[in-house]
């Protein structure tokens, strides 16, 4: 039996019962596949605060695949290598919902070699908080004035009285001209795809503390009445990330993106979710 | 579109909410489990300035010296030497106003340290008087390992008489 | 350019940093600080009696500490002193720098001690920078500090293949540099023969954008201190001199959307100004070293650009012919820079420490050969912000 | 040579419990005309504008980098922005050391705070400390300040007839005062009847909730006369910090603010601080501190505060003629509504508040808990 930092990775995956944490596993209902390079294959499923580990050829059907090979494993179940590290370097791959994957840790207990029962370290204590206080925030004349406009499935932008240019969602002044913007125009409501954000990786929302769902896409969107990079900013249609094209201008060479149109919600209350995203439009 | 026109301002509401996780630190771990597992409340020492800090500290402010290890155990009571007594409730708050947050000087300790006092009207508790630790339930993993300080009895005075609820 | 003499010069004569990591669960926040403040006297040969003044930076939102110099206080050493306390975001550790400078040369400070700090993993680094977006609008779309319009624009102008090419050589030389560094948060030593791996599999955050190319989250701290010319020679026998520095900021709107859009970056605009009024017209030949602040590899490759005011390809020939490794023509981020380490109160404060320790020639491994007397180093944050500082070895100008 | 720095123009808009209407874009964008239009300044490269140095709290606005959100109403689109999160005092302190230093000629201050905003002030103060020990307890600025009152009380013998008297007087001189807050007027027995919110702190003697945004161009004495014929100087800044820890500071005095003040006075050459100035604007957040700072400032002989008020002290030196921070000033802009009252003051423009011929006056703030960090202003005709 082969061993990295005093690490046999066959001990490791049968001892995975013992150190089974149920509240680690709260709320935890999937299939994990673990592929040790030149060691072996392991499925392990997890679900209703049980688990159930056995060794297979087949990791079809996993929620996420962890593939390794064993000295990596075992460095990193000695704590002497960085996961994070190692998933960044390419020296462990992850497929499939990359989320799912940093739960792991919480699932088991820390695997300690037989006969190395290492003094306890002493204990760091640490604390978990939400943190979270309640705003109150103000629109202001001109963001008021542009959020009730969607709430009339209107897509307002202000002027500059200087230099024209038109901003969407609005400020009070025109940043390179310093003046007030003092004018309103109608812009799209349909518009040229510019900016495509594809979303792979779930960060939290600030406004609800919810993990936001994903692939999501953040676009800009050139709408009719624009131009240059006055862009808006907003949703696409999670259905249609692959089947949009990025408008573009670089220098003399100029490339239209996807026609997109709004796609508005039933219920407005005057705040960008009476936008629900935009949609293809052609 | 009149500057000071402010039909269309409107307020949202909304929250900023976050998720933390805190770490006391080696200094500030060793003091939070000798609460909780020994019910024994840690300072540490500056030999330069001869003073004795609680909460504890890897550094003196004063000297800089390095005074992470020289740890002191303290009594569990002290001398309450200042308060203040909390009456508008809020979300932060860790117990039902009013509730009184006394600066009491632990036996041992030079400096006084902030915790909450119970068993006693507001209105009755006064400086100099001595309190003692009383040690929470289940382990909060913060100062709330302590769950409070109560009055203690000067002597002949039978302490049901002071502390209404223990 | 109607620039003033400086009242009178400054120079940097201690350095401190921490080693930079994600698992500082052994120490507080103070604590932490502390590291870089007793690194930064102990460099200097001072004790915290020769320090005048503290200014402390970092962004509250990050651990969630309303005005953190206070508690601080215990590791700052600011107790009794003159204290500050400034934050702008990314660009924080430039600004440490330029209000330091700017006091000292006031002469109403002579020793002057910057400290800026992060300690990411007690907070959620993408959900604190989404913060910084409106609550009305752009908090529900942005996700931090990702972004996949640096790629987006060096593909639609160099190609796909070449853009991924010279971002991995990119990503690649800053591990190198990070291998040679011991402060450095993450050093994968990567090697050549990686590449295609790397950008075939390596996990997408948004689009084009992978993890490898994404700077990472660090705890960490990093403390300068400042001294007027007379002190300066007094304290250290290598002082490092700060020439000059300039901030452009821009308006809340961030502009990736456009950034293939012809237009002016800050950037570049504070490179014309910066070089334009210290009579520098070649800035490839004028600096011996350029630590950049680069969030990502894709962003590091399309800056050199901008801040070497370059034309074409020249920057990404600059990449392809490896010039930008500690041994070519033109060192960039020998330090590692801001992909291997990350804390970012911080982060922008360390470019300025890492070209100092060039200049001074005491970078140990990855110490640049040869003289070096002209640093520079740039800061990043906001809505695609900028601070760019000048270091000299000697008062020549 | 005494190196000082003119303030060339002063701007603000009202405080008020609850400026709903506007967001703090749109209340800093009115600061920023007012000053454009009173001073003909311009953000050109070589003459103009290239620094503005902003001063307010991520907390309280509840945004990362909130100076991001007014980069472009406080015009520093392609120009320098930098943010000093601590009393508005400090802002000036810092935008003092950009001129003297030589790097920049013009300098434009500009706050904003809206405390209306969040749900509970006391839940954000409550933020700034640590985690473990105290946060838990629910330690906030107003139980800090509760320390605080009881100490200097207990020391000083100022009572609460004389915390009834500061209430009072603030609100009448606020009356005079077309930019403050605008409270019912009280009498010292309202105020000696008014609940007690954190012994011995009753509501009325806590400044009350309050929005509000201000600016002000400082630039060198050299190029002041391109803006205004009525520049004001500032010539002595200082500040100092305290310990943090409640129980490492002897809460009943401020050993800080008086280093603060003494290095502000070696700064503007100021021999004794009893006679020296003409208007004293000094940051009561609460009602105890305003005897308290100016036992600590040098205004008043230590311990002799509850003697000094009973004997007419504070009209005789005209202190606090704005209705100080306790009619209501924004946290974060404590120390800027002192330093305007006084810049207005010496310009002879403050109206039915004004003093007759002033021409030396101190301004104070303070940040953190139970004044754990001040700064002293000194300005002069």
């Amino acid at each position: 039996m082969s061993e990295y930092y005093g690490i046999d990775v066959d001990d490791v995956f049968n001892t995975m019962a013992s150190r089974f944490r149920p509240e680690g596993a709260e709320g935890v209902d999937a299939v994990f596949g673990y592929d040790i390079t030149e060691k072996g294959k392991w499925k392990l499923s997890v679900g209703q605060g049980r688990m159930a580990l056995d060794i297979t050829e087949d990791l079809s059907g996993c929620d996420v695949v962890v593939r390794v090979d064993e000295q990596t494993f075992a460095g990193i179940i000695a704590g002497k290598l960085d996961a994070m590290a190692a998933l960044s370097a390419n020296k462990m791959k992850v497929e499939g919902d990359f989320n799912l994957f940093a739960v792991t840790g919480k699932i088991f207990t820390k695997y300690v070699p037989p006969g190395q029962e290492v003094e306890p370290e002493q204990e760091l204590v640490m604390l978990k908080r939400t943190i979270s206080v309640n705003q109150r925030f103000a629109t202001g004349p001109i963001m008021g004035t542009f959020l009730q406009g969607l709430k009339e499935k209107t897509i307002l932008a202000i002027k500059c009285p200087g230099c024209g240019r038109l901003q969407s969602p609005p400020r009070e002044i025109c940043a390179p001209c310093r003046i007030r913007n003092d004018s309103w125009v109608e812009i799209g409501p349909a518009g040229e795809m510019r900016m495509l954000e594809y979303c792979y990786y779930a960060s939290p929302d600030p406004l609800t503390g919810e993990t936001r769902e994903t692939p999501y896409g953040a676009i800009g969107v050139l709408l009719d009445g624009c131009k240059d990079n006055e862009v808006f900013w907003h949703l696409l249609n999670p259905q249609q990330l692959n089947d949009v094209r990025m408008g573009m201008v670089m220098g003399d060479k100029v490339v239209h993106g996807t026609r997109l149109r709004p796609v508005w919600s039933a219920n407005r209350t005057g705040s960008i979710n009476d936008i629900k995203y935009f949609e293809i439009d052609e | 579109m009149q500057k000071d026109d402010f039909s269309k301002s409107y307020v949202v509401e909304g929250k900023l909410a976050l998720p933390y996780t805190y770490f006391a630190g080696r200094v500030g771990s060793r003091f939070l489990t000798t609460l909780r597992d020994h019910k024994t409340i840690m300072g540490v020492r500056c030999d330069t300035c001869s003073k004795v800090f609680v909460p504890p500290r890897q550094t003196c402010e004063r000297c800089f010296s390095d005074i992470r290890d020289n740890w002191v155990t303290l009594e569990n009571k002290g001398e309450l030497i200042n308060f203040t007594v909390v009456r508008e409730a809020d979300k932060h708050l860790p117990r039902k106003t009013p509730y009184i947050l006394g600066l009491i000087r632990l036996d041992g300790a030079d400096t006084p340290m902030v915790h909450i006092i119970e068993g006693i009207e507001p209105d009755k508790i006064a400086e100099g008087m001595r309190v003692r630790a009383v040690f929470a339930g289940e382990s909060e993993g913060t100062i709330l390992e302590i769950a409070h300080f109560e009055i203690v009895p000067p002597c002949g005075m039978r302490s049901r008489q002071i502390s209404t609820n223990s | 350019m109607g620039y003033k003499k400086r009242n009178r010069h400054v120079g940097i004569v201690g350095i401190g940093e921490t080693k930079f990591s994600s698992h500082r669960e052994d120490v507080n926040q103070p604590e932490m600080i502390h590291e870089a403040v007793r690194g930064a006297l102990d460099d200097a040969g001072l004790t915290m009696d020769d320090i005048d003044c503290v200014v402390h930076g970092n962004m509250e939102l990050f651990e969630m500490v309303h005005q953190p110099d206070m508690w601080h206080t215990l590791g700052t050493g600011a107790y009794g002193k003159s204290a500050f306390r400034v934050t702008t975001g990314g660009t924080t550790g430039g600004t440490l720098v330029c209000g330091a400078d700017n006091l000292v040369a006031s002469g109403m400070y002579d020793v002057v001690l910057a400290v800026g700090f992060e300690k990411l993993q007690e907070g959620h680094t993408t959900g604190g920078i989404t913060n910084m977006a409106d609550p009305l609008w752009a908090r529900r779309l942005q996700s931090g500090a990702l972004t996949a319009q640096a790629a987006v624009k060096l593909i639609a102008e160099f190609g796909e293949a070449r853009a991924r090419r010279a971002a991995m050589t990119y990503r690649i030389i800053m591990d190198m540099h990070a291998c040679k560094n011991p402060n450095a948060h993450r050093a994968f030593h990567l090697d050549w023969d990686q590449m295609e791996d790397l950008m075939a599999t390596s996990p997408p955050l948004i689009g084009d954008l992978r993890l490898i190319h994404m700077c990472s989250q660090s705890d960490g701290a990093c403390a300068i201190i400042f001294a007027s010319e007379k002190k300066a020679r007094e304290i250290s026998g290598k002082p490092v001199w700060v020439r000059d520095h300039i901030t452009v900021h821009r308006e809340e709107t961030l502009n990736l959307h456009n950034n293939y859009y012809p237009i002016e970056t800050t950037h570049s605009f504070a490179a014309k100004q910066l070089y334009g009024r210290n009579g520098i017209d070649n800035p490839l030949e004028y600096f011996d070293v350029f630590e950049m602040y680069d969030p990502s590899a894709w962003w590091g490759v399309d800056w050199l650009r901008d801040f070497f005011l370059l034309e074409g390809d020249e920057h990404i020939k600059m990449v392809e012919n490896r010039d930008i490794m500690i041994d070519g023509k033109m060192p960039i981020n020998p330090s590692g820079g801001v992909i291997a380490t990350n804390p970012i109160g911080a982060t922008a404060i360390i470019r300025v420490a890492e070209a100092a320790k060039q200049i001074r020639g005491d970078a140990g491994d990855h110490q640049i050969p040869g003289n070096v007397e002209h640093g520079l180093a740039s800061s990043f944050g906001g809505t695609m912000w900028t601070v760019l500082t000048m270091l000299e070895k000697e008062t020549n100008w | 040579m005494k190196q000082r720095v003119a303030v060339c123009a002063v701007a603000q808009i009202k405080n008020e419990p609850d400026i709903w209407y506007q967001r703090f874009q749109g209340m800093v964008l009115e600061c920023f005309e007012s000053i454009v239009e009173q001073t003909g300044v311009t953000f050109d490269m070589e003459k103009g504008i290239r620094n503005v140095v902003t001063c307010s709290d991520d907390v309280f606005d509840a945004r990362t980098i909130s100076d991001n959100a007014v980069t472009d109403v406080v015009g520093a689109h392609f120009r320098g922005e930098e943010k000093v999160c601590q009393d508005g005092t400090n802002a000036l302190g810092y935008a003092m050391a950009s001129i003297l230093s030589g790097h920049d000629d013009l300098v434009l201050v500009m706050g904003h705070c809206k405390e209306s905003q969040t749900e509970s002030r006391r839940m954000c103060t409550n933020l700034a400390f640590d985690p473990f020990y105290c946060r838990p307890l629910g330690l906030d600025y107003l139980s800090a300040a509760g320390f605080q009152a009881r100490a200097y009380m207990e020391k000083s013998n100022i009572t609460d007839e004389h915390l009834a008297r500061m209430v009072r007087r603030s609100r009448e001189k606020a009356a005079l005062n077309p930019y403050a807050r605008k409270n019912e007027t009280v009498t010292e027995a309202d105020v000696l009847q008014s609940p007690l919110i954190c012994d011995p702190i009753r509501r009325l003697h806590q400044y009350p909730v309050t929005d509000w945004a201000v600016g002000m161009l400082l630039c060198t004495e050299a190029r002041a006369h391109e803006f205004t014929d009525n520049p004001v100087y500032l010539t002595g800044y200082g500040n100092c910090m305290d310990s943090y820890f409640l129980g490492e500071r002897d809460l009943s005095t401020s050993t800080v603010l008086q280093k603060a003040a003494r290095r502000a006075y070696t700064m503007a050459g100021v021999d004794d601080p009893k006679r020296f100035f003409d208007i004293i604007e000094l940051n009561d957040g609460y009602a105890h501190q305003l005897p308290m700072w100016a036992e600590n400032a040098g205004v008043v002989e230590a311990g002799e505060a509850a003697k000094w008020i009973d004997a007419g002290g504070m009209d005789d030196r005209r202190v606090n003629p704005s209705g100080g921070m306790l009619n209501g000033n924004p946290i974060m802009l404590g120390g800027l509504a002192r330093s305007l009252e006084v810049v207005l003051q010496l310009r002879g423009e403050a109206g039915e508040r004004q003093i007759e011929g002033a021409r030396k006056g101190l301004a104070h703030g303070n940040t953190g808990p139970a004044g754990q960090h001040h700064a002293v202003l000194v300005f002069e005709k």
